[in-house]
């Protein structure tokens, strides 16, 4: 935005106005001093002696730290992508017209919203303790069906993604849910004018565009779970990546540098699913952000923003909002 | 007016039939008892000023709002609800998603503000209902998609996507969007009203071939020229009841006084 | 009015060991030893030191939830007396101990094995030699024989030596080929106590005291055999302190020969590891 | 929504439709399955004799355990406050026109988001022995104006908060930001054609509306903090409620018990910010949510809704949307 | 037309008067050199095609856009920026965030979307400017906006918020609410444009009572019949440029062709 070209620096305007910017010393001032702060910081970070980055650099890349990231990644992965399908049947349960399924969505999201993921790992990692057998048969009576040993399914790992995807799932029902609520409801109308189903308006209409507000706080909560997975020693599963690097630490009674070590590799990670969350916005904006071409009549308003004046586009209020806000 | 091949077959099963119908929203009662029937390949028009139940009467048809009282057929079939066997009774019963759906069907609608699928391209918001609720084959529904927007007069603007294009434009493709549907009648709810002055005249246009072409129009406007120009029959509402009801003549010689007051508005 | 304390009945069954210190009061200064810690805490008059209060018996934290208690902080005390300085407790994370010794805190005292590798980051002042249990369910229903372990689970805390050498004997049997043992490891040892109360692990490993602990406190689990692989536990110094490595080595010397040291460590039940020599970085460390 | 009143019926409409409802057995079977489940989960909680209820009920008002609430709830008020103020400030700067205050705040989400928050604490308690003194003066030489001892200033307690607060104010910046930006452009030229300065027309005209869509997320994030705060036994600050149920039961080798007294304290605070969360809903809809009086002509659409048709409202679409969709 | 006390004074300095106007978007150039005089008392309508630069003409007035080129006076005194001295040059300088409010006092301004604040309520809506941005006291702006309101004929409306209302009654507010900081000048944005057509006579009455009342307005807007009436003067704009310019007269005898063509559409 700010570095953005001068309008119509191409075009030949004969009287074209060429004004000092108005002075700001505010910003001026203030960036100084953030400047000043941040490189006192970074000289910190590489002078100070406890740091021992030789230290650092010699497990950045050890066998067990680089495993860890592995099982990291793979918990992250599998316990969204199982909490966000959920999610999404909770955030419609939530609005059933049963009375029964609403209930029960509505005491999933304040149960594991309301205890610690800690404490509800320990008991997924006990849970052969506490269940030995899991069975099909006929509830509250002998009769069984089917049953299979608990502890050979809930093993460390399978019970390490399901507590942090039952826990995750809560928090992104609420989320999908706002997202849903936000689609403009004339989309449905429409939808349904032309024949389409309850399930299929969700999938090929509403989600489609949900998704767009469904990202970007999917993205925050993405980025805590690759934290989060660390918990997991609660289970105990001990494989991840801040696991990896304490048991190196505790060995050697360096735990500073192999914090670091782990922060390197967390900011690594973070910044790969940073990139993918603009891309996947910018896929899911397919439509909302493109400029009009040519003649531009009046325009729809798009989904879940404003009409307003034809030239107002989201881009130019910010900069007004926000241009000098900070002086 | 023009190419009423049914119309004019007073045995033909009407298109469109309400018969004494109410609708409440809580307590606030909408529509008050509105009879009306649309013969096949007639353009009806419906004025009245805002909060009339205007809207609501399309939207019943269209089974987006649910009956209070009274009956809709369409093509002489009751719509929303079917008779079954209860206890040796006969009675009501809510038609299901499916059954709902296959009779909407029928029914083309075409709103205010438009309401295209502003993820997908002209081209794909046409082919979207053919594709999947009609199981129609991608290329064959690409075909017909093509062919509803050239009708339209938007075959240049296959693959922009909603955003891009005008208002105008915009009304025009949820017009080919309708029709791709291949309906028997065709509900328009205030098409033009959100549009600049100017615009107007191309989905007017748009309109005006379809009726020439015999399809079964229903359409809410405030638009009196059009009206005058197209319309087989004027209905005219107000505190959700039919005041006045007639041919494109009582727009100018209109003889309930809450007509005329609002002719003199709109004019 | 609701609130409740366990002060008023313990001992009536929830608690089965002691839990109060042993009273230090007595112990006199050693001006010759106190000269030798001026350049440090003389400032303060104060001897910190870093724990980590979760390894009962060793340290932990009393029933009203705020007083450390424990052999090592009665320890503690007891050198503060004789370089004649009040002790004072820091509770700490155990990631943090190392660093901040010798500066947010002159010792850590916190049931540290004593190891080559760590040698290389403090200095170490050798004064207790904990050995390890092996402690299984009572009447051991498995038939756990610690001598082989392939094909059972072992629990044990994060971060100890007996995590290390239960991978050792994982991967042990690995290459001979048997059955796998695996290993759980739990962030407190009450987790892995329970693990394998609960029969979610088949035996747990531990330091001998903090196993004698473990069995006193949960209910159906008792030790298997005697205490294995003896290791030396060390007061952690900052690094190439050795005016403080003397002060604390002659201290916790002169303890051991007034027997004191020995009291202590009777008061807790855990006399068997006592050592008769206190030493600066060890060189044999079992 | 699903116990709505049937339209109309107080009035008197001669030929009322009385029609049975659609049979649809999706919903109903999902709900017996659902209802099962939840059954047998209670009792197998309440059976269970690991849980060892007696001990639940004696320590769940233990004076430590109600001293950890305290600290618990005084630790998120405190860090939620100071983030939330942190994060206003980020998310503004984030859209400055000065590239420096831009890229520190970008820096400063990337980085604060990209590490985990235990590390972040374990550094803030280390803090005065990785920085022993804290002075002002010039930076890059030895001239000193006025310097402190860090240790007596980064007490745990202030460590503690100071960590949760700057880690948690990157994740809300993201959050106030979406909020910020969905405020319909219109409002802010509105304000400007009125005379009002850039800071009036944030304070007044943005931020108030801009809160309706930060507080749900926010709520998500207040709950998580809650329980966030176990994690400043990195710091070392253990008087919080999950270190007080921690410490009882490493002395009493008690886990599980204790850890339901800790779940059920952090349900009943989860409860309560719940409420509070609903009537700040309520509080900054207003003039959102209300039903127009009267006549209704052709209404302006609320900010951040498309206009649609006039009778479209959020509740009738999803009814419309998610009626079924259970099935 | 009406009460003009200034404008037959030709010695009076403008209210407002454009010089060479050029506004660029990136590279496209929507203002292409616009010339316009609008003289104290009068009323001004601006006629064009959509796109044709109606809109960014008065957000350059009220300074929601950054010329490019040329000047805009508001009471013969230049907008957006000052002269100052720089190496002994007299050169531009953009006037800061204070001196900006101070010019735009002076201008009251009336979207196409109403834009009130949806979490005020009218009254508050109306209060908020004097109170935020004059320091009146509290209940003497409350006595202004009530009489503000009253004057527009909402003075039983005081209490609802904007989504109680209806689009005339919004407007109407919006109106109240620029005149409530007592500005020299006002500017519409197709103020009725938004509005049904029955709602749209309310606002365009009011509009007509503040012409009769002397204000200088800038009105953009398709209603014709509003500016026969109440306009002083008619400037048609098309492609950026001003086509026509005259007298009220000049719609029912335009000269130009493109004028003639947009009559035609938008009659
Ligand atoms: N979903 C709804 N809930 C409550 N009241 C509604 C709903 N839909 C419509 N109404 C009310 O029903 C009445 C008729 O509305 P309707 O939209 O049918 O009028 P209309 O004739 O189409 O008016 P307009 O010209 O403004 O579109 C109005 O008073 C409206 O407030
Ligand atoms: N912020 C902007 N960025 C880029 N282009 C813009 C912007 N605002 C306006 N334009 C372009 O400038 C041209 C003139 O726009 P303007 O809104 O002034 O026209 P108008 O005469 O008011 O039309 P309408 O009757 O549709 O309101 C249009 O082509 C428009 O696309
Ligand atoms: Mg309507
Ligand atoms: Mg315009």
């Amino acid at each position: 935005m700010a570095n953005k070209q001068v309008d119509g620096e191409n075009l030949d305007i004969p009287n074209r106005i060429k004004a000092l910017p108005v002075r700001r010393t505010g910003p001026v001032v203030a960036a100084i001093v953030v400047a000043l702060f941040a490189a006192m910081l970074v000289q910190g970070l590489i002078t100070n002696p406890r740091f021992e980055w030789h230290i650092v650099w010699k497990y950045l890349f050890n066998e067990n730290v680089l495993e860890g990231i592995k099982y990291t990644l793979l918990l992250t992965v599998i316990s969204m992508a199982i909490a966000i399908v959920l999610a999404v049947l909770l955030a419609i349960m939530r609005k059933s017209i049963n009375p029964v399924l609403r209930g029960v969505s509505w005491f999933y999201i304040w149960f594991f919203r309301g205890t610690p993921v800690y404490t509800q790992l320990v008991f997924w990692g006990l849970f052969a303790v506490l269940v030995p057998r899991i069975g099909i048969g006929i509830p509250f009576t002998s009769v069984e069906f089917w049953s299979i040993d608990s502890q050979s399914v809930i093993t460390a790992f399978n019970a390490a993604w399901l507590g942090l995807a039952l826990n995750e799932a809560a928090y992104l029902a609420e989320i999908v849910r706002a997202g849903l609520e936000a689609v403009d409801p004339g989309q449905t109308e429409a939808a349904k004018a032309l024949g389409m189903k309850r399930t299929l308006i969700m999938r090929r209409i509403i989600l489609p565009q949900a998704m767009r507000i469904i990202i970007p706080p999917t993205g925050n909560e993405f980025i805590g779970m690759l934290k989060t997975t660390s918990l997991v020693n609660a289970v105990p599963f001990t494989l991840e990546l801040q696991f990896a690097t304490t048991a190196i630490s505790t060995r050697l009674y360096k735990p500073i540098p192999l914090l670091i070590v782990a922060c390197i590799w967390y900011l690594v990670i973070t910044s790969i699913l940073m990139v993918i969350q603009s891309r996947l916005e910018k896929h899911f904006g397919k439509g909302f952000d493109a400029r009009p071409i040519g003649a531009r009549g009046k325009r729809t308003p798009l989904p879940g923003k404003t009409a307003g004046e034809p030239k107002d586009d989201v881009n130019k209020h910010n900069e007004a909002v926000f241009t000098g806000m900070t002086a | 007016m023009m190419s009423n091949t049914t119309k004019d077959n007073p045995k033909a099963v009407p298109a469109v039939k309400a018969i004494q119908v109410h609708k409440a929203f809580g307590d606030l009662h909408v529509l008050k008892g509105v009879d009306m029937t649309v013969e096949p390949g007639s353009v009806t028009v419906i004025l009245g000023p805002s909060g009339s139940g205007k809207s609501t009467l399309l939207r019943l048809i269209n089974q987006l709002e649910t009956l209070t009282g009274g009956e809709i057929d369409v093509d002489g079939e009751m719509i929303g609800y079917k008779y079954v066997e209860k206890n040796g009774q006969r009675v009501l019963q809510t038609l299901n998603d499916k059954e709902v759906a296959a009779q909407r069907a029928k029914l083309g609608m075409v709103f205010q503000r438009f309401n295209l699928f502003p993820h997908m391209t002209a081209l794909e918001n046409v082919m979207e209902a053919p594709v999947h609720v009609q199981h129609m084959g991608k290329q064959e529904a690409k075909e017909l998609a093509i062919h509803e927007l050239e009708r339209v007069g938007l075959g240049e603007r296959l693959d922009y996507y909603p955003s891009q294009l005008s208002g105008g434009q915009q009304q025009r493709v949820a017009i080919a969007r309708a029709l791709a549907m291949k309906p028997e009648i065709m509900l328009f709810d205030e098409p033009t009203s959100a549009l600049d002055p100017e615009l107007v005249g191309e989905v007017l246009n748009v309109m005006l071939g379809l009726a020439r072409d015999g399809m079964t129009m229903i359409v809410v406007t405030h638009e009196i020229g059009f009206a005058r120009e197209v319309a087989d029959q004027i209905v005219f509402m107000d505190g959700g009841v039919v005041v006045e009801q007639g041919g494109p003549e009582i727009i100018d010689n209109p003889t309930e006084p809450r007509f005329k007051d609002f002719l003199q508005h709109v004019l | 009015a609701c609130g409740t304390t366990d002060t008023a009945d313990s001992g009536s069954g929830d608690s089965k060991t002691a839990t109060t210190g042993y009273d230090v009061s007595s112990i006199a200064k050693d001006d010759e030893l106190a000269k030798l810690v001026e350049g440090n805490t003389v400032k303060s008059g104060e001897l910190s030191v870093g724990m980590e209060l979760s390894y009962a018996p060793a340290e932990f934290l009393a029933e009203d939830g705020k007083t450390p208690t424990g052999y090592d902080v009665d320890l503690s005390k007891a050198i503060g007396k004789v370089l004649g300085l009040k002790t004072k407790i820091v509770s700490s994370m155990f990631d943090t101990i190392v660093p901040s010794v010798g500066t947010k805190y002159d010792l850590g005292i916190t049931a540290m094995t004593i190891t080559k590798e760590r040698m290389d980051s403090v200095d170490f002042v050798s004064y207790y030699r904990a050995g390890s249990t092996w402690t299984v369910q009572k009447g051991n229903p498995k038939k756990i024989d610690s001598s082989d372990l392939c094909g059972n689970k072992i629990a044990v805390q994060t971060g100890t030596v007996q995590e290390d050498e239960a991978n050792k004997i994982a991967k042990q049997c690995k290459a001979d080929g048997k059955k796998n043992a695996e290993v759980v490891s739990y962030k407190r040892q009450a987790e892995a106590a329970t693990a394998v109360a609960t029969g979610k692990a088949d035996t747990f490993y531990a330091d001998s005291p903090v196993a004698g602990y473990a069995i006193a406190q949960t209910d159906g689990l008792e030790a298997l055999g005697k205490d294995v692989g003896v290791v030396k536990e060390g007061i952690a110094i900052q690094k190439g302190n050795t005016k403080m490595d003397a002060a604390v080595q002659k201290a916790v010397q002169k303890l051991m020969d007034d027997g004191t040291y020995m009291k202590i460590l009777k008061h807790w039940g855990v006399e068997s590891g006592a050592l008769d020599k206190a030493e600066v970085n060890p060189t044999d460390l079992d």
